[in-house]
């Protein structure tokens, strides 16, 4: 486990959303520092996508600071600032509901996740030389180096809307890696999986930490994940924060018992 | 104020007939997200069964207001068998095609049709009876509003509710929503959707072909090509109020017949169709979805 | 009540089923479980009739349903709660669960499995009037087994219905299905992947690998099974 | 190859060597302008089966090759390069101005003489760089100041709304009616703006006339707006001089405006209620087509024959002597008796105005 | 087996032509003349009818069953969705010696052929720019421009004006028409940048309209719907030349264009920012949410796709000499697409062919003079229901991996 004194790098304060009406987020306040694999659970629309989505800029929260610290340590008020930007500046998540580039191949969705790093422009494109050709062999080869880590190197030319589902869960993953992301947002990664796919899931996310120094946050309800690879934990219910702690401590919480995981714990 | 209550009502008048076509545009492209470019064809053939019909009936000496029901019911029957045989032959092959191939069918369809009357009947305007009798109480109002017109607004305005209730609270309305949604779902949960597609065509050239024969008949003159400009109207109205909305294709139909009519009454008529396609971009500026239509349900 | 006999199923050339044979007896909970891309989707969707199988037989109550469209097949009593949580996204919920009930026409019996649904989830009677499209993925897919169990069907059909559900309601979730196969004697037929859970509610179960059914058994076998433990169970 | 094709033309260009002559007809014959473009194929049609039944032109039978320009200026370039491959010496076309002066180089260039029954923008001729063109129509300039000054001089109107329907027809005539009235300083233009064409209503712009307080409407374009908006002027109760141009002097104007018709001045091609040759061409057409000749029919049927009678007339279709007899030799047509100026227009087509006078067009003395 | 799906095919062919006689029985039986209250029957049309339906009737189911057929053959036997057309164009033992074929085709063409072929073909080559042009907004990105032929007047009226007003030859406008179509496609870019689907279909139309509009209006400015007449042709070297020449010169001219507009598309559609707007195409909330610049993406597609379109306006009225408003209208736009989706949306040879088959068919249709555009028209029909891909599928770059590094 982490050293808890490691600086954040992302930092949220008292962040609301509101729908017309409903408030789907109130008050958050939610930290990950370097390294971290932080968890995000609760029940069915207690709020969790939607703080994915107020921090990667899809949805502007109505209140509060959203702050990220990049590679670079500068810190970025990021709230409302554009999705792409937002990944540009190194988050980069994957989606509850699978958004893959259904008529690319495997690698080629991979490929979109480097754009961001690479250069080449109109005139590069068209006059090929050797810098573009160069690039683009880097390219192909760093996405597929990244399917081989998830172990998605034999469907590399399947059209990624042919995968089975798991297949494309971790397809997401690898396309996210590509971006080089130095938080990577994880919407329920083991959702679709059995037992035995989500412990090599888990494994996957832990190797993955390591090697590319990312720090991870997570949403999931597969309870056996959660408590085995995070190194902290956020509960929400009706979009606020009741508990946050280590594992041990929050499926400890009564409060978070009573809302969301029930009484007999037999996952 | 005189002078803008008159311009008013020719905006209304306008916007009428632009609304009446628009109902069946929206109709089908609400169901299968298809720009129907043939639905301009279909209202010009509705027109032109009416006329025949009503040739028919005048030799035989009927009286008009007979005419013009029987004439816009057999046109309703005809363009109906039109609409559904053209989605037979051009759409439902192409139901799992590439999104633009449908489209493409349609523009073929379009010129197939124009030139199919033009060369069975006519390439020249055509006079239609005016089968629409001037009524003596509109007499007084003539100058702002004539019978034609008042046919127009109210069958409209008829459509659009009954199409609004037809759709809210029938059993082929609800499979209708559901087909436009989610082909899939919408089999997995028991509905026919050729069946539910075939009826919207039905309806909707149906209600083409009651615009064909009204409008022909407040116009006076058809040709092969009407359907055309009509259609191209029609669709733009469609879009402004919302596509797939019918109280957005007739909202639609009504803003863009007063822009028209007001850009014409105090700027020029020179520049009535740049005002016309100014506003609709600027109000899909500021509503992606046109007046009355829903933003789809985006969440990630 | 259902058969499938030596079915073959493709997508374009790719095969997905290969020689499935599957009987389900009337008032039974049979479950199919295994791994990523093992073709369980494919074999609800063939049973539906949305991605007709190449050889083989379905039959249905003893009729054969094989060449049937989903909708005719719908007609007939089977009903399935997709995988993905396919609602209608721009339908509110209760809409949603009026298309449910599509071919019913039973009003009374409508309103009272309605009322029975909300009192399953009391959350989507809050959210009665909100679009479906905009409901978070769990409330989704509370909602497309809802509307399933609108429709009141002999067959029931759930593709992996504790998909990004709180374990609570898994729990909760699994109660019902049982519940509804003991009180109104629905037929389920269940594919998951929580396999642990789905093999105790379940009489009899199968296990498919790559489009093959490669054992089936009663549930107590499969979970005593050393080699489901390993590769379904993560034990 | 290309010597192959050389050889071919000047041999024919000194004596046929096939037994036929080719009459090609280009114009819009399909698309939304077809109606103006089909009358005149059957002219053509109805003269040549005329003139082969009687033995045709020194012997060669006439042959029509139609061509469809559709009225766009690049397909009418394509078939005018078409009817220039195919060694056609003599054209009847195109309809709409535009697509004849895209068209013209190409046959200038290759010394093929066109001929057109509808084409009147003014500078086709009056500009001088086309001395292969000919035309058996008047020109807006001409026709527009003919209609001013009969509005000015005759109904002696003061206040005069120019409308016109933005195409390059309508729009030539009203700007030559204005600039005539701007000139003539006699009468004021109240209101000058383009519709658009083929709208289903034009109430808003009746009401702006009648704001204006016109007390003639003058317009340029073609019969199917004319008889919307002379309708809904009806309507509108406004009952003020309804002049327009040869495009509205046309029967399918009286019949699809019906009573509105009446009354309705238009100018057009003076053709003397005697002509003996008008009178058989429209028996010929009714009898062949079943129905009522459409726009331009005299005209094209008048250039069929001028063209016809000059290779006659010229003895080969030398494109010299074919020119020069166009220039000399007078020819009985609808549109009367004519030969041609050195610019290229008919001599002797002039304009008169017409009224509709209970559903007919009478000449206004 | 055969005999009796041959009796089946009979019977529905029956019913279908029994129905189609009654569906155009009004239209083409009956004439009436509403004024002089005649009626002309003309029931001979019904038994054309009759027979010409049943026949096209069999045809078609016929087609169809191969269609169908076909597509389960595929299936079975492994093959991927390819056709045989696109199968062999795509074999580079075929594809080699055909493109070597094609070339000295074309490089001889206008001295072997005549005027007027050369003169069409100049037209199809226009157009098969245009449509690589229209494929880089609707084939890569997705960007359905239903006014994309506004751009095309917009270079047509540049070089038009600035001969007219400045003298300015052939190659000096060129790229400032360049220039200027990107700069009007980025200016139509901006406002439809949030518009989705047929929105922007419409919006775009409506553009379309406008310039349009304008150019008819505008008289002190565009001269109105008489157009301007008399434009040079390119220039060379001062020298001057007949018609015939010009059409050669310009010819040769389109055929340069045509390549450089071929090898621009092709590298950009295998290059990082075609990928780009395929991302686009399928999803753009993901696609931005991976870093990529929806914004940018879509002006780049919308301003490059004019700028093909802007040059091509500036050749066209170099070929025609005459250009008015009448020329840019709708049904342009709608044909352009046409060439894209009916050659193949995304495939560069698919769109050389349906240029081809659209502006080359219904000139050698002359001979049906009246009947041409009605054959057209089927032929759209038919060509999308059999081949719903477009003639020729959209062939993907297969990536070579080098293993060795990383
Ligand atoms: N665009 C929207 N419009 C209206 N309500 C919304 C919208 N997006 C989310 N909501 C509502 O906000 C609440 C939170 O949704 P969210 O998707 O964040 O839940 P969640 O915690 O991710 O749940 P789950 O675990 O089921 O995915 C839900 O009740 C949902 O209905
Ligand atoms: N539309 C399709 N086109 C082509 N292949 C497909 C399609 N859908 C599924 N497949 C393939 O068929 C096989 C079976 O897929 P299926 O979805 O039935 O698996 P599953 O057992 O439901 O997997 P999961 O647990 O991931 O849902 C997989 O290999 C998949 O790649
Ligand atoms: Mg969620
Ligand atoms: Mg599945």
């Amino acid at each position: 486990m982490m050293e808890h004194t490691s600086k954040a790098v992302l930092s949220v304060r008292n962040m609301s959303m509101n729908f017309g009406g409903l408030r789907a987020l109130s008050e958050v306040d939610i930290e990950v520092r370097q390294g971290e694999v932080v968890a995000l659970i609760g029940p069915n629309g207690a709020g969790k996508t939607t703080f994915f989505n107020c921090i990667t800029g899809i949805y502007t929260p109505t209140e509060g600071q959203v702050l990220a610290y990049p590679r670079d340590g500068k810190e970025k008020r990021i709230n409302g600032m554009r999705t792409n930007h937002v990944c540009e500046l190194g988050m980069a998540r994957t989606f509850q509901n699978i958004r893959l580039f259904p008529s690319m191949t495997a690698l080629e969705n991979v490929m979109i996740g480097r754009h961001c790093r690479t250069k080449t422009g109109i005139l590069g494109a068209v006059l090929r030389g050797a810098k573009t050709r160069r690039e683009e062999q880097e390219v192909v080869d760093k996405s597929y180096q990244l399917l081989k880590k998830v172990g998605l190197e034999k469907v590399a030319n399947e059209y990624s809307r042919n995968l089975p589902y798991g297949a494309q869960r971790r397809l997401e993953i690898a396309r996210a890696l590509a971006t080089e992301p130095f938080l990577l947002l994880l919407d329920e990664p083991a959702a679709g999986m059995n037992p035995q796919e989500t412990l090599e899931l888990k494994e996957m996310v832990t190797r993955i930490r390591e090697e590319f120094q990312v720090s991870v946050l997570l949403i999931e309800h597969d309870m056996k994940m959660v408590m085995s690879l995070s190194d902290r934990i956020y509960v929400m219910e009706y979009g606020r924060v009741i508990s946050t702690g280590t594992p041990v401590e929050v499926s400890a919480d009564p409060q978070v018992i009573r809302a969301y995981l029930g009484e007999e714990s037999d996952a | 104020m005189e002078y803008f209550l008159q311009l008013f009502f020719s905006g209304l008048s306008r916007g009428s007939v632009y609304a009446l076509i628009a109902l069946g545009y929206t109709m089908v492209y609400g169901i299968i997200e298809l720009i129907n470019f043939a639905h301009g064809e279909i209202y010009m053939i509705g027109a032109f069964t009416g006329l025949i019909v009503a040739g028919v009936l005048t030799s035989l000496g009927w009286p008009v207001l007979s005419i013009l029901a029987v004439g816009i019911i057999v046109s309703v029957l005809y363009s109906a068998a039109y609409g559904y045989t053209v989605e037979k032959i051009a759409y439902k092959p192409l139901r799992n095609a590439p999104r633009l191939a449908p489209l493409i069918s349609a523009i073929g369809m379009s010129i197939l049709l124009q030139n199919y009357i033009m060369l069975a009947q006519t390439p020249d305007f055509l006079p239609f009876p005016r089968l629409i009798p001037d009524f003596a109480f509109m007499a007084p109002y003539q100058s702002f509003l004539d019978t034609g017109d008042l046919f127009i607004i109210s069958t409209s305005l008829v459509v659009m509710v009954a199409l609004t209730l037809f759709i809210k609270f029938t059993r082929m309305g609800k499979a209708m929503r559901a087909t436009a949604q989610n082909r899939k779902m919408a089999m997995l949960v028991g509905v026919n959707v050729d069946q539910v597609i075939s009826m919207t065509f039905i309806i909707g050239s149906g209600l083409a072909a009651v615009g064909g024969v009204l409008i022909a008949a407040h116009v006076g003159q058809i040709n092969f090509y009407i359907g055309f400009i009509a259609g191209l109207k029609a669709f733009t109205a469609a879009v402004l109020g919302g596509i797939g909305s019918i109280p957005g294709a007739v909202l639609g139909g009504l803003v863009l017949g007063w822009t028209e009519s007001f850009a014409t009454g105090y700027v020029s008529s020179d520049y009535e169709d740049v005002f016309a396609f100014c506003l609709l971009i600027l109000i899909l500026i500021f509503r992606p979805a046109g007046l009355l239509g829903k933003q789809r349900a985006q969440k990630v | 009540m259902l058969e499938l006999k030596n079915i073959d199923t493709y997508y374009g050339n790719i095969q997905a089923l290969r020689d499935v044979n599957i009987t389900i007896k009337e008032g039974e909970i049979i479950t199919l479980i295994g791994a990523n891309g093992a073709g369980k989707s494919t074999t609800l969707m063939t049973i539906c009739g949305v991605v007709p199988p190449r050889r083989g037989e379905v039959l249905f109550g003893g009729k054969s349903i094989g060449g049937l469209s989903a909708d005719k097949v719908v007609r007939m009593g089977i009903c399935q709660v997709p995988e993905g949580r396919l609602i209608f996204p721009d339908l509110t919920v209760q809409e949603n669960l009026d298309m449910g009930a599509f071919l019913r026409s039973d009003k009374a019996g409508i309103s009272r499995d309605q009322d029975q649904v909300f009192g399953l989830f009391p959350i989507l009677l809050e959210r009665r009037k909100q679009l479906g499209g905009t409901l978070s993925g769990g409330e989704q897919q509370m909602l497309a087994i809802s509307r399933a169990l609108m429709a009141r069907p002999k067959l029931l059909l759930l593709d992996e219905p504790s998909l990004g559900l709180a374990p609570l309601i898994i729990r909760q979730i699994f109660d019902i299905i049982k519940q509804i196969n003991r009180e109104s004697n629905t037929t389920i037929f269940l594919v998951e992947q929580n396999a642990n859970q789905a093999l105790k509610v379940a009489h009899r179960g199968y296990v498919m690998e790559n489009g093959r059914i490669t054992l089936e058994d009663a549930c107590d076998k499969l979970l005593a099974n050393d080699a489901v433990k390993k590769a379904y169970l993560g034990l | 190859g290309k010597k192959e094709e050389q050889k071919a033309e000047a041999t024919n260009a000194t004596a046929p060597a096939s037994n036929k002559l080719v009459l090609g007809v280009a114009g819009a014959q399909s698309g939304d302008l077809a109606s103006y473009g089909l009358p005149t194929l059957n002219a053509a049609k109805l003269v040549a089966k005329d003139i082969n039944a009687k033995g045709g032109v020194h012997g060669m039978q006439v042959e029509i090759m139609a061509m469809d320009d559709q009225c766009k200026p690049e397909l009418a370039t394509n078939a005018a390069t078409k009817l220039v491959s195919e060694k056609v010496g003599i054209v009847i076309g195109h309809i709409c101005s535009g697509a004849t002066k895209a068209a013209l180089p190409i046959y200038k260039d290759a010394k093929v003489i066109v001929m057109s029954p509808s084409a009147t923008s003014t500078e086709l001729t009056q500009n001088g760089s086309y001395p292969n063109f000919f035309r058996t129509i008047s020109y807006d300039l001409l026709q527009g100041k003919a209609a001013a000054t009969f509005v000015v001089d005759t109904l002696k109107l003061k206040k005069i709304a120019v409308i016109h329907d933005k195409g390059d027809y309508g729009k030539g005539f009203a700007e030559s009616a204005k600039e005539a009235l701007d000139n003539g300083k006699q009468a004021k233009v109240v209101m000058f703006e383009g519709i658009t064409p083929g709208g289903v209503d034009y109430s808003a712009v009746v009401q702006k006339i009648k704001a204006a307080g016109a007390d003639c409407v003058l317009f340029g374009g073609y019969h199917p707006e004319a008889s919307k908006i002379v309708a809904q002027m009806h309507k509108k109760g406004l009952k003020v001089a309804f002049v327009s141009d040869d495009g509205v002097k046309d029967d399918t104007f009286i019949k699809t405006a019906g009573p509105d018709a009446e009354g309705v001045y238009a100018t057009g091609p003076q053709i003397l209620a005697d002509n003996e040759v008008y009178k058989k061409a429209v028996a010929d057409y009714k009898q062949a087509y079943g129905e009522e000749p459409g726009a331009f029919f005299p005209q094209a049927y008048a250039a069929a024959q001028a063209l016809l009678n000059a290779v006659d007339k010229a003895g080969s279709t030398d494109y010299d002597k074919v020119v020069a007899a166009l220039r000399k030799e007078y020819i009985e047509t609808p549109v009367g008796k004519i030969k041609f100026d050195d610019k290229g227009d008919a001599e002797g087509v002039s304009f008169s105005v017409y009224q509709v006078k209970s559903g007919k067009y009478e000449l206004v003395k | 087996m055969a005999t009796n799906t041959l009796a089946a095919n009979l019977k529905k062919s029956a019913i279908a032509a029994l129905w189609l006689a009654f569906l155009t029985l009004p239209v083409m039986v009956i004439r009436v003349d509403t004024v002089e209250k005649t009626i002309t029957w003309r029931w001979m049309h019904l038994l054309y009818m009759l027979v010409g339906s049943f026949v096209l009737a069999i045809a078609w189911h016929f087609m169809m069953d191969r269609r169908d057929r076909g597509a389960a053959a595929r299936e079975t036997e492994g093959g991927v969705q390819d056709s045989a057309l696109s199968r062999t164009l795509n074999n580079p033992r075929v594809l080699r010696p055909l493109m070597a074929l094609g070339f000295l085709v074309a490089a001889t063409f206008p001295w072997v052929f005549s005027m007027y072929q050369t003169n069409i073909l100049v037209s199809a080559l226009i157009y098969v720019v245009l449509g690589l042009g229209l494929n880089i907004t609707v084939g890569l990105a997705g960007l359905l421009d239903l006014g994309y032929v506004a751009f095309y007047a917009v270079g047509a009226y540049a070089y038009a004006l600035l001969n007219y007003h400045f003298h300015l030859g052939f190659w000096t406008v060129l790229p400032m028409a360049a220039i200027l179509g990107s700069f009007f496609g980025i200016l139509l870019g901006f406002p439809v940048l949030r518009l989705r689907g047929d929105y922007l279909a419409i919006v775009t139309l409506g553009f379309g309209q406008i310039v349009k509009l304008v150019l008819e209006n505008w008289n002190s400015f565009s001269f109105g719907p008489s157009g301007v007449s008399n434009i040079s042709r390119p220039g060379l070297f001062g020298y001057s030349y007949s018609v015939e020449q010009a059409t050669t010169y310009i010819y040769y001219i389109m055929l340069a264009l045509v390549l450089l507009a071929i090898l621009v598309t092709t590298r950009l559609k295998d290059s990082r920012i075609g990928r780009a707007w395929l991302a686009l195409r399928e999803d753009e909330i993901a696609c931005q949410a991976m870093g990529i610049d929806n914004t940018r993406a879509k002006l780049m597609a919308f301003s490059l796709g004019a700028t093909l379109a802007a040059v091509m306006g500036a050749v066209f009225a170099a070929k025609t000499t005459f250009i008015n408003p009448a020329s840019f209208s709708f049904m342009e736009s709608a044909m352009i697409l046409a060439i894209v989706v009916l050659g193949g949306m995304g495939s560069i040879l698919g769109v050389i062919l349906g240029a081809f088959l659209l502006i080359l068919l219904p000139e050698y249709m002359r001979a049906f003079s009246e009947y041409r555009m009605l054959l057209f028209g089927a032929t759209m029909i038919l060509v999308m229901v059999f081949r719903p891909e477009g003639l020729i599928k959209a062939r993907r770059k297969v990536y070579k991996i080098n293993t060795e590094t990383a």
